[in-house]
């Protein structure tokens, strides 16, 4: 399937009317909650399904897929952070906040390839599932460890230590246990795992009962969720000026770095097929706008949020939408014929 | 006759990530309660357009005792200080006891 | 079918539960955002839907129908302003105000329309839906032009022009510049038009994965849409006696005037089967009561909102979904006979 | 099906994830109508599907059933009430409001008993859906009777009546007679009810198109619905001490009350099989969590709604959600062996 | 010169069950309106967490005259009075008649 | 000592299409931001119930220093004469600073 073939699924195209409704200042307002109940019914169908493929999946496969994860999730951010240092354009705390979103993943980024794969009639392997549950949270605690040493390397250079010092002192230890534990207990990382379990454990026949729900309307619900995120996506493009365009390229760069770490792993270390390994793609390309920013805020506040916020959302997730996931795709196909 | 006793009305506004931080200095300052809107807007830190889970503000509110409020502020002051966003403002408010 | 047939679709029928529940002060409540998300489904199923028809049509008759439609958007505005004037209840501002509700349309109405006819077994055209996307806007633009005429002739007959006067003046063609703008921008026009766009221009192969969540759930979320659209029919009522017996059935009347003109423009004009022209005859006789209210509220803050909204809403609508489309279809065979 | 197979049906799986998500502090938040939106769409659901197997029903029956759900829910208050006097660990007004939780139904139990029986392949009689509409209102009548006795009770021994007396005597009947149409025109029973009439009264065609709603997405539906369920359980559960551990144990020992008279009724009296005789005794095992508690505290607010949440909807509805369902099909299934 | 007009605010926080309640009574006081928004929070009577039916709290503003706050809060007394639990409070505002 | 700034919060209750005017009116008075709660209520132009876009309030709240009072007041003051039917009404608060 070419570019222009993507271009004409229905998701995507629901994703540029969007997009479109906002360029025009159309009054097309969604209600505040549609997005967020729709990525719910998303992220619970999907595990369900992945669940019930990897009920039958390869255990040493599996393993080998989580372990993978958390070394993609744990390289990536320290990759985009020295990038994004050397462009000498965001304060060291900026770059950490940054750079975790690029090491986590965007389940709708995610989910729109799948559906690009089914269109395509291209074979995908479960495990790549997995990873994208495990790779929502590394990637916050190498964030959290880079901001937490430039915030110290700051202080070095600026003794006047004052409020922020004090914030390392008395925060320390007990607010890393506590974001160990936001970054393991989030939300959908909770919601796409407990769904991959009971699709995993639930008798066929009552599986069978949850198909309709899970399988034939996804499409429809894929297509309204990226209806919406067109519209957040254009709402950000207001921004593109404040934030320079070395830092829009770095959101177009950055993903295709994570693509290629994406396609070597997915393709040389886990010997997945050409589906598979264009879904790790996905996982390395995309970054995270649901489970890093709120982290992020809390941890470091000292980021600006319209840097983070209009990277990932206004500029990562539009072009992997769009240009991205067609784009692995060849790449991933090339790699398998070499 | 009512009785309106004076006390302080203390609003913030901030993304709705620090809330239960908001929760947990209530508690602390032992007010007896607290009441959160769902809210959205615009300020210094960008627009907050309340329709995806990571743009949404709170407005949320406490009712303290006169003398509470000088705590309150300050540790609201110290979040301010160490760089989380958010609006503050005090009111005067009569409270009907009875 | 018959009316009593009519009275039996479940749509109908939860269209009188919810208008009951409120009649007898019953404590239901739907959240507050459930009407508009379940509007924006019907908008893009129907969309999806049509459009996918549409890719086959012919684009003479598509031409025409989209002319014909702008004809009577153009032409029931002027009809109910006249027949509003001559009832002497209302003020020129006013009648202009209601007088654009009815050259508008109610996708609503149009949608229980295409339940009746899939009930009855009644074949129709897919050119109607076109005529739906393309009628929303032009009474918008009647109603204004009718609305700051009438202000103009306030203005000469009252010579202390006072703030009125400095609307006019200041406002002026910038403003009528923005309604244009809103009016072909209007969100549901956009995610009506998107759809079908969408739907005509999509591989069959990726249409069909959507057609579970287009066809399949339609009719159930229409029940839904149809019990909360009762309730806030009849949460109206209370409004009847400000407004008056003959207002009240000017809201009865004037869809029956449209109908007439529908009828004549889909079997004479552009030769409809029987259920096409009871689409037609639709479009003519619904009003609208979601584009059109906020436009006259913003551009004619003079007229009194709850005129309009209880006309629409509150009569017009229950009128047509309850009597309205049986009747139509029934005068449609009658005129095809004929 | 035994006790662990129960366990393993994807609805009750998603109960407990939502349970687990809030006992590990997750993040994981719902939006705020989704409940109340699911809701809505289980009982239209469950109505429409009960009405139409309702249309051939026999009458007789029908009525029997009617009026032996009017003598449950007259009944179980009483005893509730009896049994919390007994421990002496509430005060009368606070008994009356909890003893008419119990006396009432809860719907979402009643639905997933339904979804247990369909996994089990076990046939059930329709006439336990009019029971569970008729149940919703008697018991909030015993207990605002119930009440106000107390209230009488008390002012007897407190001679200086002060302000609750001034209740008695201002609010008296006219108060007595609009909870009467509160309890009648409650949202959920008009909804239950008038969703089975529908059911009913269309034509097997016109419901055949609404199949694939009422039936196919049924189970998802039913699972983000205990989802949500099983997260406001276990948001009560901190509650737990305040209430103290026998107040803790007649939240399970009530349930148990409940299903035996619901066995009684259901095998002996109506002469059900095992499936419908399981949930007539889930009917008497539940406690309302949405009719009766606006009621309480709009009728008796000197009454505690920690106590009566934290029972029916922290300790009950788990309960019998996890364990009483399997376990009054074992009884049934015992009792009809007998 | 802008027509400011001096007038209460009165704020009742409670259960939206007592919804009509309320505005019963304000239709019963004469005030022009009222404007209610959905809220969360916590009090004496524990936590309201909004995701329910039975637990979403209102925030429920009138505006009235200074001369008509006496009547409304005897009302409202009255409902405390008999066990409903609410949080009320009045503030000073500037009305804008235009 | 906190810096508890005097300043004015203008809250503005009216149907929710009017949003885009209002943001821009604050724009041109170069308030530091805003915030908006989606409201329902009942005035003097009938119910505004809150179920369809259609009638759907919002309390729009903005908070300036004294001296832009007078001219946001001066545009709000214009809207209403031209017939938009909306509730305006001005507190006095402290703004916490640093
Ligand atoms: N100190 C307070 N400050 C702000 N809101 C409060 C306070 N106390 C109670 N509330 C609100 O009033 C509601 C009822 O309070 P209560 O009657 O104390 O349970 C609570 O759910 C809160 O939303
Ligand atoms: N002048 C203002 N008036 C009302 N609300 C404001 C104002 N400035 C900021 N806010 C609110 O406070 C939030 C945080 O403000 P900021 O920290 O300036 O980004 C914004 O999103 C607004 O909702
Ligand atoms: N006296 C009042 N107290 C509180 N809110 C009011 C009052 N009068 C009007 N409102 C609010 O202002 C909106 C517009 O008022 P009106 O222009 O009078 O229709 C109403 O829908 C209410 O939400
Ligand atoms: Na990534
Ligand atoms: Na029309
Ligand atoms: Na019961």
């Amino acid at each position: 399937m070419s570019l222009l073939g993507n271009l004409l699924i229905p998701a995507v195209l629901f994703f540029a009317l969007g997009f479109l409704a906002r360029l025009v200042k159309s009054d097309l307002r969604m209600p505040p909650d549609l997005a967020k109940m729709l990525s719910i019914y998303l992220l619970v169908a999907i595990g369900l399904h992945g669940g019930f493929a990897l009920g039958k999946a390869e255990l040493a496969m599996a393993f080998s897929a989580v372990l993978w994860a958390i070394v993609l999730g744990f390289a990536l951010p320290l990759v985009g952070y020295a990038l994004l240092l050397a462009t000498r354009r965001v304060d060291p705390l900026n770059a950490a906040a940054i750079a975790a979103h690029y090491g986590s993943v965007s389940a709708g980024t995610f989910i729109t390839a799948i559906a690009y794969l089914d269109n395509a009639g291209v074979e995908y392997e479960s495990y790549p599932l997995i990873m994208l549950a495990v790779m929502e949270s590394p990637a916050i605690i190498v964030g959290l460890l880079l901001a937490s040493w430039s915030r110290q390397k700051l202080l070095a250079t600026a003794p006047v230590a004052g409020a922020a010092g004090a914030v390392m002192n008395n925060g320390g230890d007990r607010q890393l246990a506590r974001l160990l534990h936001d970054a393991f207990t989030n939300g959908s990382v909770m919601l796409l795992i407990g769904s991959m379990v009971i699709g995993a454990v639930s008798r066929p026949s009552a599986m069978e009962k949850l198909f309709p729900f899970v399988d034939e309307i996804f499409m429809g619900v894929l297509c309204l969720f990226l209806l919406e995120m067109g519209m957040e996506a254009a709402r950000r493009i207001g921004e593109f000026r404040k934030i320079g365009v070395v830092l829009v390229s770095f959101g177009v760069m950055m993903p295709l770095v994570g693509a290629l770490f994406g396609i070597l792993v997915g393709q040389w270390v886990l010997g997945f097929g050409v589906g598979g390994t264009t879904l790790v793609a996905v996982l390395g390309a995309s970054a995270s706008y649901i489970a890093v920013p709120p982290a992020m805020r809390l941890a470091v506040p000292e980021a600006n949020p319209s840097f983070y916020l209009t990277l990932s959302l206004g500029i990562t997730f539009p072009f992997n939408v769009v240009v991205g996931i067609p784009l692995y795709h060849f790449l991933a196909t090339l790699f398998a014929a070499a | 006759m009512h009785e309106l006793v004076p006390e302080k009305l203390v609003t913030i506004i901030a993304n709705d990530v620090f809330e239960d931080k908001l929760v947990a200095i209530v508690r602390r300052q032992k007010a007896s309660g607290y009441t959160i809107v769902r809210a959205r807007g615009a300020g210094s830190s960008g627009e907050q357009s309340g329709m995806l889970d990571i743009d949404t503000n709170i407005k949320f509110h406490v009712i303290i005792p006169v003398q509470g409020l000088s705590g309150l502020l300050d540790e609201l002051r110290g979040l301010k200080r160490r760089g989380y966003n958010m609006t503050v403002f005090v009111s005067d408010v009569s409270v009907l006891v009875s």
